[in-house]
């Protein structure tokens, strides 16, 4: 067998037993784990013959809620890697000091930093984000489904695969370690000439088609499939925030993927896009990355304030102050982040114009920002506050944003970029905001929308024991970074001379380990609820009594059709609207519904795509062919089927709506 | 000075916050590194007259307005007030126009390729003064210091005279790194074949960090140097220490020197070949490479026609390969200089063509030797 | 409706829920044109990258040593009659004509082909004077834009005769139409994004 | 805006024209014109000025640019109840900040930064 190396190459590519890192005791004992825990899990699956139940109700789901719920799941199963990731930088920095090396050499360190920065961005900040406004955004303009639930299936794998492409470069190869921007020549193939800029760029090809389509099918979802009466401006906040949201998703991820061509481009065919001899220009590719980076920050945190306003209104038991000059506010965002770009390399060296134009068209978003803030603020006042669990996070991310935002200002005045930039400093600020922000807005509202999902509350002790860890965790794991980068330590060393930092690092690890209580907690906190759900079951629909938009007319879990009858809207806040003018849920005269059938095509042509980006990491030509043959092959076979919907009969509409009528009447009785 | 004033009462507090422990940043020694901490200070106090209200009244209304508090007075329906509403748009405003006229003026003032014209707040300089030169470039992974009015060049250490301007030219063998002396001036990126500058002077004498600050791999985090604001005196005689040494930098030291290395010990140079910097710059140390002004002279007008394709060699050698066990694919090339032949060559001949003709150009390269048309 | 209490201040009860099946307007032609205009961006992005680096020729070649314009207004020809070609397949289309339908798609998928031949015959003819993409920064962005222009019309032919197939099976049925008419908005969008390449990239190239 | 919130049961595909056959012509006649004169007055170099040329050459392809919108795409501020219409309108105006912004950061990086031919250097680097 080995006789033969040109045959061997032409088989398996790069690919041989060294890629194997055999020699990373850790990758070596979490490769066992996995392996044990993927054999647990597919022999569970197997005693328990759930394969036909995950295959027939989840693998080819194209129901909006559940796809939901799996990108939730996707990204929690991602946070667990990300954070795993970021423990092990702060131990790392926690350690290696005068002299010592700590445990990680530079070679996996970079990697670690590299691949915490991409997976916590782009498989869990993202398909938390996506996730929730799959979930929610049907249910809130009174939707049966997406506008594309085919493709919003397909899209759902190609992320998931995305995500399995970054997982296997933890055991197959290495993964790149340029950042995770991959910031040329250090990506290029002369400095990068090993697998790992490849994986990033595939894994990001592959999710990045997941997104994109995933944001045509929501703007189009929120366009077309309101029901009767919502006009934009009697819109939930939450599904403005999405429509801005996937509206930057459609303008700012194509730019991602033509980058990632061009870098592909320059590594696969040796083109001269960003390199340094022949015409190439590395400072475009900085430039090209920041038109989509800056967008994709507010595609991040858009659907988190969404999240805020409505928690804000429901647990004030009011109207939210401010309803048009929320959505103003959002949509102005929306276009200033398209011209702020460069203040993320003021210091690449454009002119003192160029830097301070886009240094003040920055601190203006700032304005409609605060709006926000004042917005929810002033719906506490006289509100009537009851602090459950999402109130918290609204409440504790109120306090801690503010502070990144502050910082966030100061790093836009160019000249004190020039000192703060690439700094710790500048570290805890975007940790500030994404934790801050997105994390604690997705918390607040996973833990909002969990009862509508699976009908039962999560357990409330651990829900704020979760809050309480992470609110306090972040403060010790970032105020310390704050420190660093005033005293001037700049972000990805692995090790440090002085060993006056030591406390520091220090500080800011056991800041990390209570945010992994943080994590631990909020798993605890749905395990407790299933085993409590009878007593955190909801049978109203509306666990929070005070629900305001229409999501919270339905059941929960709602039915597959969400709704047996379209709603018909009259005000903002249909639901308090409706319960307010007396509004009674009818109980007969149900007819056939219609909704789309379910299909494998989405899941297979997205496993084609994870091979064929797994062939091209590893240059296995014969299998790149092949496997680009049967995707195209199987995309155009996908179009023949023509038989795509069925009709739910009148009969079983009216059983289940039957059985939620006895449900209510033993509620009132 | 009020700015002086704000920092002492802002350091004070937060001193007695970190005691010990250095804030190089907001308590530096050079003239562009204290205005720029001047910045973060007035940026923070401006910000803090809204963060802290807003923080404030959060919590007010979080406390007051709890369900438990039933004297609170509820009203579900109160959701607009255009008074309110005026409020809290104009006041972010307010304190955005004021930071947005600071940053104008200060990012022109605080330019880095701005000649400095004080060296403190109560020194001003003269005109037509010329701030003394240091060269820099980022190598993997250290850096190399070329003082081209001294004639000396230093690895990983660099030196200057208090109260002196400086022009640093910043330039880079190839990874973008970041030059960065946190307690003299920002920093600025490295570049190869570009050049950025940085203008700077320090107010005190002092050992100094520098270090690079933007990630360029695998010995990065050892990328450091130390910085030595002296007296005068200090410097010269730091200069005729460097002197001491009988160490040459010329091209093929610096080709030695560029490749890749971590921990390197500091090194001096008594004498350095003048034209290196430029060479280095222009990415054509290695003389059978075209220089980059060349090659972007050639394409100012209208590039290097036909004849000129070929004119490119295979990189089978350069520093990259030292960083991965796998070879460069064969593609790889690089513009082959028109005026010398690796081999020697043409290269008297040609030499002294002008450049500045086309047809010239690409009747140069036409009659290039055989041996440098290769690369596909 | 259902009502029976009023509430005091509403007289009339508003209608909360829609009593007959509710059909939105199928979304289909909005999602195509929004992804039509998402590929637009990624064009944007190639015209970007053009005009930045576009003039790096690294002491080779520029446009007016290498492009043909007479070969390039061919092509434009080619592309401009298939666009009304298919656009007198629309109109076929709307007759309700399976049999002009097919062939005027024929007839379009034709002159593509035409123009892919002859984008494959330039870049050849680059390729064999030396002038690959790996020569200069310029050759780089020159290659990647045409090229994914041209793609993107080798994509839009197979599209073609997968529809001409679909409709030789079922005709012009609804589904049909829309996926005809989702194809039109593609073929027509990649002769304006042709208009920009041919204005840009060779006519002010070869201006110099 | 909410003028489809309204719902039509009666749903036709977006309420697309298909144009006619006198549209296409129109289209195809100007298209042909529009793309000709560019050609001629580059191959032909028919005015003396560069500049000039590649005006009328970027305002020729913008003005068939709009042909093609409205005669082959059937553009217009009604179809899909706007959206369309505002949809393009985002697009052009996310593609000119891009390419516009592009250039100008690039242009300020490239005169601040690249390397000048100093002319007097020349020799002495051969």
């Amino acid at each position: 067998m080995f006789s033969n190396p040109d045959l061997l190459h032409f088989i398996f590519g790069r690919l041989s037993l060294d890629s194997l890192p055999f020699h990373e005791p850790i990758l070596v004992v979490t490769f066992a784990a996995v392996v044990l825990g993927g054999i647990a899990v597919v022999g569970g699956i197997t005693y328990f013959r759930l394969w036909g139940y995950l295959w027939n109700e989840w693998i080819t789901s194209i129901d909006h809620k559940k796809i939901g719920i799996m990108y939730i799941i996707l990204a929690l199963v991602m946070l667990l890697r990300g954070f795993s990731d970021a423990l092990m930088m702060r131990a790392q920095q926690a350690m290696a000091f005068g002299g010592s090396e700590g445990f990680l050499p530079p070679d996996h360190y970079d990697q670690i930093f590299t691949a915490h920065g991409v997976i916590m961005i782009f498989f869990v900040a993202m398909p938390l984000v996506t996730g929730l406004m799959n979930f929610v955004v049907p249910l809130q303009i009174g939707a049966r489904d997406v506008a594309f639930p085919f493709l919003n299936n397909f899209s759902f794998w190609m992320t998931t695969c995305g995500a399995a492409l970054i997982m296997v470069s933890l055991f197959v190869g290495e993964f790149a370690k340029t950042g995770w921007l991959a910031y040329p020549p250090l990506s290029d193939i002369v400095y990068s000439p090993g697998v790992g800029v490849d994986y990033y760029i595939w894994a990001l090809q592959i999710a990045g088609v997941g997104t994109l389509l995933s944001g045509v099918n929501l703007v189009v979802t929120i366009v077309k499939m309101r029901a009767p009466g919502m006009s934009m401006m009697k819109m939930p906040v939450f599904t403005w925030t999405a429509l801005c949201t996937n509206v930057l998703i459609v303008a700012a991820f194509p730019v991602l993927t033509a980058v990632l061509v061009l870098l592909g481009l320059d590594r696969y065919a040796d083109t001269n896009f960003f390199t340094n001899d022949l015409g190439g220009n590395a400072m475009m590719y900085i430039n090209l990355i920041w038109i989509w980076g800056h967008p994709e920050v507010y595609i991040l945190i858009l659907p988190a304030f969404g999240v805020f306003s409505e928690v804000v209104s429901t647990f004030c038991r009011k109207r939210l102050f401010g309803y048009s000059s929320m959505v103003y506010a959002t949509v102005v965002i929306t276009i200033l982040s398209y011209i702020v770009w460069l203040h993320h390399f003021f210091t690449m060296g454009s002119g003192a114009s160029v830097n301070a134009f886009f240094g003040i068209t920055t601190m203006i978003i700032s304005i409609p920002t605060g709006a926000k803030v004042f917005n929810w603020m002033f719906t506490m006042y006289k509100g009537r506050i009851s602090f459950d669990v999402p109130m918290l996070w609204t409440i504790g991310f109120m306090l801690t944003f503010v502070i990144g935002g502050m910082t966030g200002v100061m790093l836009a005045v160019p000249p004190a970029d020039f000192v703060l930039h690439n700094s710790l400093f500048l570290i805890a600020h975007f940790h500030n905001v994404i934790i801050g922000g997105v994390v604690f807005g997705m918390f607040a509202g996973i833990v909002y929308w969990f009862p509508k999902a699976f009908g039962f509350k999560l357990d409330p002790f651990w829900g704020k024991m979760s809050f309480w860890l992470w609110l306090v965790g972040f403060y010790f794991a970032f105020m310390p970074l704050y420190v660093l980068g005033l005293m001037g330590i700049t972000r990805r060393m692995s090790q440090f001379d002085d060993p006056s930092l030591q406390i520091w690092f220090v500080i800011a690890a056991f800041g990390a380990l209570l945010i992994a209580g943080g994590i631990g907690s909020f798993i605890l906190s749905i395990v407790v609820a299933v085993i409590k759900r009878d007593k955190l079951r909801d049978e109203t629909g509306d666990p929070w009594g005070d629900g305001r938009t229409l999501e919270w007319s339905t059941s929960s879990p709602p039915p597959a059709y969400n709704f047996a009858f379209t709603p018909v809207v009259h005000d903002l806040d249909a639901w308090a609207d409706m319960k307010k003018r007396g509004y009674v849920r009818p109980t007969e005269g149900f007819l056939d519904i219609h909704m789309p059938k379910n299909t494998g095509a989405g899941f297979i042509l997205a496993a084609i795509s994870l091979v064929l980006g797994f062939a091209l990491v590893w240059h296995i030509w014969w299998l790149v062919a092949a496997s680009f043959i049967v995707l195209i092959v199987g995309a155009i076979a996908h179009t023949f089927n023509y038989d795509r919907d069925y009709h739910i009969p009148a009969s079983e509409v009216v059983e289940t709506e039957d059985e939620r009528t006895a449900l209510l009447a033993k509620q009132q009785a | 000075m009020l700015s002086k004033l704000v920092r002492g009462v802002a350091l004070t507090s937060m001193f007695s916050l970190l005691a010990g422990c250095n804030l190089v940043v907001i308590d530096p020694s050079g003239d562009i590194a204290s205005q720029q901490a001047d910045l973060i200070i007035v940026s923070t106090i401006l910000m803090l007259l809204i963060i802290v209200p807003v923080m404030a009244l959060t919590v007010f209304f979080a406390w007051k307005y709890r369900q438990g508090n039933k004297d609170a007075e509820y009203d579900p329906e109160w959701h607009h007030s255009t008074k309110l509403e005026v409020v809290i748009w104009s006041a972010p405003l307010v304190i955005i126009i004021a930071l947005g006229a600071i940053t104008w003026v200060t990012t022109h003032t605080l330019d880095p390729y701005r000649p400095l014209d004080r060296i403190d707040a109560e020194r001003p300089l003269p005109k037509d003064h010329e701030p003394m030169v240091i060269e820099v470039v980022s190598l993997d992974w250290k850096w190399l210091f070329l003082y081209p009015e001294q004639g000396i060049a230093t690895v990983n250490e660099l030196a200057a005279p208090v109260d002196t301007p400086i022009q640093f030219k910043i330039t880079s063998s190839g990874i973008m790194n970041s030059f960065f002396i946190p307690a003299l001036a920002g920093q600025i990126y490295s570049m190869a074949g570009m050049e950025t500058k940085l203008h700077a002077v320090i107010n005190e004498e002092g050992v100094f960090d520098g270090f690079s600050g933007n990630y360029s791999g695998e010995g990065f985090s050892h990328m450091r140097f130390k910085f030595h604001g002296l007296s005068q005196d200090g410097f010269d005689a730091w200069v005729d220490n460097v002197k001491a040494d009988e160490n040459l930098l010329g091209r093929s030291q610096y080709l030695e020197l560029e490749k890749p290395s971590i921990k390197e010990p500091v090194r001096y140079f008594s004498s350095v070949d003048p034209e290196l910097y430029n060479a280095i710059l222009n990415m054509c140390v290695d003389q059978s490479k075209m220089c980059m002004n060349e090659m972007m002279h050639i394409d100012e007008n209208g590039g290097g026609g036909l004849a000129g394709i070929n004119n490119v060699m295979s990189l089978t050698y350069d520093v990259p390969q030292m960083r991965g066990s796998q070879p460069l694919p064969e593609s790889k090339s690089y513009v082959a200089t028109l005026c010398t032949a690796p081999e020697g060559g043409l290269a008297g001949e040609l030499a002294n063509l002008p450049l500045f003709d086309n047809e010239q150009v690409s009747r140069a390269m036409s009659v290039a030797p055989s041996g440098v048309s290769t690369g596909f | 409706m259902t009502m029976a209490n009023n509430t005091a201040a509403q007289t009339e009860m508003p209608v909360f829920y829609l009593k007959e099946e509710h059909h939105p307007e199928t979304g289909t032609m909005l999602g195509f044109w929004i992804y039509l205009m998402s590929d637009c961006l990624i064009f944007g992005i190639l015209f970007a990258t053009y005009a930045v680096i576009g003039q790096n020729y690294a002491a080779g070649p520029s446009p007016a040593d290498l492009f043909d314009l007479e070969l390039v207004a061919i092509n434009t020809s080619m592309l401009l009659f298939s666009s009304i070609t298919y656009g007198f397949a629309m109109l076929a289309m709307e007759k309700g004509s399976i049999k002009g339908t097919q062939i005027w798609l024929a007839i379009t998928g034709l002159f593509g082909v035409a123009f892919v031949g002859l984008e494959i015959y330039e870049f050849h003819h680059l390729w064999s004077l030396g002038a690959t993409p790996m020569r200069s920064g310029f050759l780089s962005a020159f290659y990647t834009l045409v090229a994914t222009h041209g793609l993107h019309v080798t994509f839009g032919i197979i599209w073609l005769v997968t529809l001409m197939v679909q409709v030789a099976q079922r005709g012009l049925i609804v589904e049909n139409k829309r996926r005809l008419m989702c194809l039109s908005m593609f073929w027509h969008f990649l002769d304006v994004i042709w208009i920009g390449v041919f204005s840009v990239v060779y006519l002010l190239g070869v201006l110099g | 805006m909410s003028a489809h919130s309204h719902a039509h049961d009666d749903h036709h595909d977006g309420g697309a024209s298909h144009g006619t056959y006198k549209s296409y012509v129109i289209g195809f006649v100007l298209s042909v014109i529009l793309t000709a004169i560019p050609f001629w007055l580059v191959m032909d170099g028919v005015l003396d000025s560069k500049v000039a040329t590649a005006l009328w050459v970027m305002g020729l392809g913008v003005i068939q640019i709009i042909v093609h919108m409205v005669y082959f795409l059937h553009m217009n501020t009604k179809s899909e109840g706007g959206w369309n219409f505002l949809a393009l309108i985002f697009t052009i105006v996310i593609v000119a900040i891009a390419i516009a912004g592009s250039l100008w950061v690039m242009y300020h990086l490239n005169t601040n930064m690249m390397p000048q031919m100093d002319h007097d250097m020349i020799p002495s680097f051969g």
